[in-house]
């Protein structure tokens, strides 16, 4: 069995360039639902071909040749029998419907409004800890969740403050919030409590407490990076 | 014995084999053996995450091909096409070291690792592009698309950072095995076929990846 | 009977006794030794969880630990059982010692790796114990998102990572063992001449390779879901946690075939030496062990069948379910037809083997009810499934890694340990495990869930009970440790061949010098030729 | 004895469920057949290692054709099992996929309690009360982590994982208070996530559905969600934003920014909520946040009922 010379492994390098364009190519034609199918077949032949000639696979052992058909078969049985629970379930599990939110409940009068979706901004999932709302009454000692503040800011303030809606100063954004900082920590609570320009007096949740207000402010203050030292006792 | 193990052992070779062996010929194909069973290993490794791919490309179609939209098909293309000429240096690196040309297999072993070098750049670039287009849902930074896709588009870049990123690190442990294998070559370290088509198969693994990986994300896109 | 310990010759436990010599070592039986020492400390770890959760449980209101605090240790229980203990037991300790002996090689294929294998063990040990100091995971063993993606604030990752290093070790080990028994076995010995337990350990060495991967990159991906932030299984994008289920079973499933797998070698080698009769039927078991770690593959959906599955997904995983069963059965009615027409004498090694059979059988049989899906429904996730995967981990595995510990600890250490007290601990560890786990069975029916920290108080007195087992299954434990370390010292001699058993692995001295054989022997019959007396230049 | 817990002892698990009794009998089954499975096996065992225990003088020549043994035992095994499988894959199936007349309750899995709404609005926590011999759906959903329903009296399960609806059903056939677990590790109080469910007679059922107190009326429920989402704090009479007010709307046409008219009916009001920015009313500017995924179904019917109130014309309906 002569050597495979240089000739032979140009011409096979050359035929997968030529696969490759082929299968660029084909993904500009207008094949719609067949294209995944061919682009993947393409990938198919340019895996064969590396493994038969590159991997000289064309004169191996027998037990070499199983081995490494064993790698691709029992990928095949875990897409087989996982596809086969994905394409057999009903309607209403079907994954690609996405739901609503399953329903919140309101939170009942007083309260601290629970988090509404946990991590809706998909901040670091492990700081924030779900606190079960007061109503269980078991009073089972409920988790000490990160800081009230960040979750008064993440039920209320964050309608207008995630995006910087009506000219709020958007949470993380560090001049806007170094301008207003200036005043003093006590001119930003008494302009959320009772309003100013389009904030509607704190923030439209006249159930919040000032020391929620106050937590949340320090909170916004902080992810933008900005501490201010806070005169006087009523530190939150 | 009709067929041989990948490393074809050479009547005249003075090399003894590892204790535990009685002949040369036994040691290469155990050590072609068993670089085949962690080849397969690698294939599930991958497929692990393939599998879980299609499970939601399958279940979110236009928003997979939304999302593939923004990829830079250019880039990818040129990289698979690197990828595929390392694959090809790489085994004229393999039929050097069978013909004992120690410099010519030294020459096919560097340029291999350039070859993978120029990759993870141009990787990297299009990594660069991608988070300067807030494309990156990664560390909670913030991931803008546009509706009606922006949940699903997350779920696909962030399959798209997890395998590149995942393909990156093996081919960084591809480059550094066939730069092991370059320093071997020039000092001539004994079993030298044995170990540079070894790697060599582990390179083409890599390469391997790169091909099944390409189309899953990158040609999902309506193009044209 | 105290005998002075006289010098031996020269063998690969006295050739050296530098610390040194022992963390290079790249000889088989010295990194048994090393995989020995390192799973018996993590034995004991998952035991100590599993001592202060039966205390918990013993009573229904949590008044013991916290809920935190039992969430964590049923957690450590498990990771530390599963991957540490049970997955490496009998391959790495038994498996890497006898392997070689038995097919006459000289020492693994690979044998640099083979301690690449240990250290990596060393390194996951590392990973898990940071993860425990550090206040551990709650998240179970079997990580479900979206709690350990999302919810669980415990060291998820650290465990991640330790049990991705240790999956990478064991898949070390298989891929060692695959080639070892493909490309060095003795000449004359062809595949239907191996041991049954080289056969054991070449297809445990299978599932290792194949399924090992599926778990690295499934909790890969939950820990990159924890550091990138990114979603792969957060339902608020669309991702789907029962994928991950499905991911994580595809492993977890052939799993436990790694682990009951080894034990049955263990067992054929035990039960034909006492019986001193062949194996019944060696190629239904040879097969038998084949097929259940090749169909073990297909069945993994049988643990989803309430999870949200589709119904016509859960019925095809119920039927490959059954059919995996048969060869399970096959083997158990080949052990009971092996002692026809022998000549049986009990030995602690034989009562192991047959307290194996028995308990597995019992577990093999609950393991056909809770594959039938309706009835399933009721059970799973309750006490029934805990008692059901107890009797096969620990009534099957458990029983016979120490049967085979026992049996074959002559030919490790050189010193024969007090039979005496081996049959007191193997009996008593029979009743403990009883006590402990039947009750649980009963306790599932009823409708205990598990992972529960408090219970409704109709279910304390079960409880009660299995907790009082508990504590007689962890005396029972206690007693193989104190004898065995006893023995190392005092131990009589052991001849190089006590139980006058047949195989390769008897034919060397006892302990076995470094390089196992002067002259590698030619195999000429089928193994456990027990029927014939065996003639001192008889190889095997 | 309904009402009081029908669990003291450790009898058998009672069977409160047309399903219970069917489950039941295959478990049995199923029992039985192990049973004599172990006694068979544990017989020859221990019977073989006695009788030919070591110094006795036995028979001891072997001539039992093996592979015939061993195939009459594998394939009488296969058909055992498979049998077993047929059986209770058929009631797998057929109890699948509830009957259409079901009465459907709604059930939320949260982070260590679950909350039931009945179709009058009735609420409850770690309680569910249902008539006697009635079909009943429960629709589950959860806010976080995978829970499991899970009722033992039924012997009934049903995971439920979050991003999709699912459906636990079954029929209950005995009064009683019956035990309800979560059977899915979900984190802390796992443990503490039980509850009971209620089986009482159709009247008893239907006078405590009545009876319920504490459900006002749809549009007082409104108003309290009115000032918790902050619709006060723009829309309210006090504030300084420029919103349009609401008071008298309801049922008017009303000019849209981009020079169209729009009636303001319920959709209106639904639209006008999740999506702002598409109608605006003329004179105004699209500052209104959406609130979409932040109210669900239920609350949204709650707040249109409260905005009808304020222009029905004799005060709150």
């Amino acid at each position: 069995m002569a050597e495979p010379t240089l000739r032979h492994h140009l011409g096979i390098w050359l035929t997968l360039l030529a696969l490759l364009g082929l299968s660029i190519a084909s993904a500009f034609l207008e094949l719609g639902e067949a294209k995944a199918f061919v682009t993947l077949s393409i990938a198919v032949i340019q895996a064969f071909l590396i493994v038969t000639f590159f991997m000289y696979m064309r004169k191996a052992a027998p037990v070499p040749r199983i081995a490494a058909a064993s790698g691709f078969i029992w990928l095949l049985i875990m897409m087989g029998l996982i596809l086969t629970d994905y394409r057999t379930r009903p309607e209403d599990m079907m994954l690609g419907r996405l739901l609503p939110e399953p329903a919140w409940e309101s939170p009942p009068q007083g309260a601290v409004p629970t988090p509404l979706a946990k991590n809706r901004d998909y901040g670091n999932p492990a700081a924030i800890q779900p606190t079960p709302d007061s109503e269980r009454g078991e009073g089972a000692p409920s988790k000490p969740d990160t800081s009230a503040g960040e979750r008064v800011y993440r039920s209320v303030c964050i309608a207008c403050h995630g995006q910087g809606l009506m000219g709020a100063p958007r949470a993380g954004d560090q001049a806007a919030w170094e301008a207003r900082s200036k005043a003093g920590m006590e001119t930003l609570v008494s302009h959320a409590v009772n309003g100013y320009q389009a904030m509607p007096p704190k923030g439209g949740h006249p159930e919040l407490s000032e020391q929620d207000i106050r937590g949340a402010i320090g909170h916004m203050l902080s992810a933008s990076g900005i501490s201010i030292p806070v005169r006087g006792d009523r530190q939150d | 014995m009709t067929y041989q193990s990948a490393i074809p052992t050479r009547p005249d070779t003075l090399e003894q084999p590892a204790s535990q062996f009685d002949s040369l010929a036994q040691q290469h194909q155990a050590d072609t053996l068993g670089m085949w069973v962690f080849l397969a290993s690698e294939i599930l490794f991958f497929g692990g995450m393939f599998m879980a791919y299609t499970v939601y490309r399958t279940a979110f179609p236009a928003a997979f091909e939304a999302a593939s939209g923004h990829l830079n098909l250019g880039l990818g293309g040129i990289n698979t096409a690197i990828l595929l000429t390392s694959s090809l240096t790489m085994t004229l690196a393999d039929d050097a070291v069978v013909a004992r040309n120690r410099r010519a297999t030294a020459i096919w072993l560097a340029l291999t690792a350039l070859l993978g070098t120029i990759f993870l750049a141009i990787k990297g670039i299009e990594w660069r592009e991608e988070f300067r287009e807030q494309l990156a849902p990664l560390f909670g930074r913030p991931f803008v698309f546009p509706e009606p896709h922006t949940d699903q588009a997350r779920l696909f870049f962030s399959f798209y950072f997890a395998l590149t990123g995942l393909h990156a690190l093996h081919l960084l442990i591809g480059v550094v095995l066939v730069l092991v294998m370059l320093i071997f070559t020039l000092r001539d370290a004994p079993h030298l076929d044995a170990k540079v088509i070894i790697a060599g198969l582990y390179w083409h693994l890599v390469d391997l990846i790169w091909v099944f990986v390409f189309p899953l994300l990158y040609l999902a896109a309506r193009h044209g | 009977m105290t005998t002075v310990p006289i010098t031996l010759p020269k063998n690969y436990l006295n050739q050296d006794y530098t610390l040194w010599s022992w963390l290079t070592t790249i000889d088989h039986k010295r990194i048994a030794w090393l995989y020995l020492v390192s799973i018996t400390f993590f034995f004991f770890l998952g035991g100590a969880a599993a001592t202060v959760m039966r205390l918990e449980l013993a009573t229904a209101p949590g008044d013991v630990v916290e809920s935190e605090t039992y969430n964590r240790l049923f957690s450590l229980h498990g990771i530390a059982m599963v991957w540490f203990f049970l997955v490496p037991s009998i391959p790495a300790t038994l498996g890497n010692f006898l392997l070689p002996l038995m097919i006459g090689a000289r020492d693994m294929a690979f044998p640099r790796l083979n301690l690449l294998s240990w250290y990596l063990y060393a390194i996951a040990g590392v990973f898990a114990l940071t993860m425990v100091i550090a206040g551990g995971v709650d998240t179970g063993w079997t990580f479900y998102t979206p709690y350990s993606s999302l919810f669980a604030n415990g060291q998820v990752v650290l465990a991640v990572v330790g049990i991705i290093v240790a999956g990478f070790s064991s898949i070390l080990t298989g891929l060692n063992f695959i080639v070892t028994v493909h490309k060095m076995r003795a000449p004359g010995l062809t595949w239907m001449r191996l041991p049954l337990f080289v056969w054991a350990q070449y297809a445990t060495a299978i599932i290792m390779v194949l399924a090992t991967p599926v778990l690295a990159i499934t909790l890969l991906m939950i820990a990159l879901e924890r550091i990138l932030g990114i979603g792969i299984f957060d339902p608020k994008m669309g991702g789907d946690p029962v994928l991950f289920q499905h991911l994580f079973w595809f492993y977890s499933h052939p799993a436990v075939y790694i682990m009951i797998l080894p034990g049955m070698g263990v067992v054929s080698e035990i039960i034909t030496c006492f019986a001193r009769k062949h194996i019944f039927g060696y190629d239904g078991m040879a097969f038998a062990l084949l097929a259940i770690a090749l169909i073990g593959f297909l069945v993994w959906g049988h643990h989803m069948f309430v999870a949200g599955q589709s119904v016509y997904a859960s019925v095809v995983f119920s039927l490959l379910s059954f059919i995996v069963a048969v060869p399970s059965g096959i083997k158990v009615f080949n052990w009971a037809a092996t002692l026809y027409k022998g000549s049986v004498s009990f030995e602690t090694p034989m009562l192991y083997a047959l307290g194996f059979v028995g308990l597995f059988t019992i577990g093999g049989l609950t393991g056909v009810t809770v594959a039938s899906t309706a009835v399933d429904v009721h059970v799973h996730d309750t006490y029934f499934v805990i008692a059901h995967f107890h009797y096969i981990m620990v009534g099957g595995m458990v029983m016979a890694y120490f049967g085979g510990l026992h049996f074959w600890w002559p030919k490790m250490t050189g010193r024969m340990y007090p039979d005496v007290w081996g049959r007191i601990a193997a009996i008593t560890i029979f009743i403990g495990f009883n006590l402990t786990f039947f009750p649980q069975f009963i306790l599932g029916y009823l409708g205990m869930p598990r992972r529960y920290h408090t219970y409704p108080d109709e279910f304390e007195l079960l409880n009660a009970l299995s907790s009082a087992g508990a504590s007689i299954l962890a005396a029972g434990y206690l007693l193989p440790l104190a004898y065995l370390l006893y023995s190392l010292r005092w131990g009589p001699m052991a001849g190089p061949n006590p139980w006058d058993a047949r195989g390769l692995e008897w034919t060397t001295p006892s302990p076995p010098p470094e390089h196992n054989f002067d002259r590698i022997p030619i195999v000429t019959q089928k193994p456990y030729a027990y029927d014939v007396p065996k003639r001192d230049s008889d190889p095997a | 004895m309904p009402g009081t817990d029908t669990q003291e002892s450790i009898a058998l698990l009672p069977r409160a469920s047309t399903l219970a009794e069917r489950v039941d009998a295959q478990f049995f089954t199923l029992l039985w057949v192990d049973a004599l499975m172990v006694v068979v096996l544990f017989g020859l065992i221990i019977g073989f290692a006695v009788y030919y225990r070591r110094g006795t003088l036995r028979n001891r020549v072997s001539n039992a054709p093996q592979t015939r043994v061993e195939i009459t035992w594998s394939t009488a095994l296969l058909l055992i099992f498979l049998s077993i499988f047929a059986w209770s894959a058929h009631l797998y199936v057929e109890a699948s996929s509830p009957p259409k007349n079901a009465l459907e309750i709604h059930g939320i899995g949260k982070q260590w309690m679950w909350k039931f709404e009945h179709r009058g609005g009735q609420r409850e926590i770690n309680e569910l009360h249902v008539p006697l011999g009635v079909p009943v759906k429960v629709i589950l959903a959860t806010q976080d982590v995978i829970h499991s329903f899970f009722v033992p009296a039924f012997r009934m399960k049903q995971d439920v994982v979050p991003g999709r609806l699912r459906v636990a059903w079954f029929t209950p056939s005995r009064v009683g208070r019956y035990h309800l677990f979560c059977a899915e590790y979900c984190g802390l109080d796992h443990s503490r996530m039980r509850g009971h469910v209620v089986v009482m007679e159709r009247n008893d059922y239907e006078a405590w559905l009545a009876g319920f107190t504490g459900t006002e009326s749809l549009a007082a429920q409104g108003e309290k969600l009115f000032s918790q989402y902050g619709c006060i704090g723009c829309h309210g009479p006090g504030s300084k934003v420029l919103a349009p007010g609401l008071g008298g709307i309801f049922g008017k046409s009303v000019p849209l920014a981009g020079g169209s008219i729009a009636v303001v009916d319920e959709n209106y009001l639904r639209d006008s909520i999740l999506a702002p920015e598409q109608q605006v009313v003329a004179g105004y500017q699209p500052i209104m946040p959406s609130f979409a995924g932040r109210i669900d179904e239920a609350d949204l019917m709650r707040l249109i009922a409260y905005i009808k109130s304020l222009s029905a014309p004799q005060g709150a309906p």
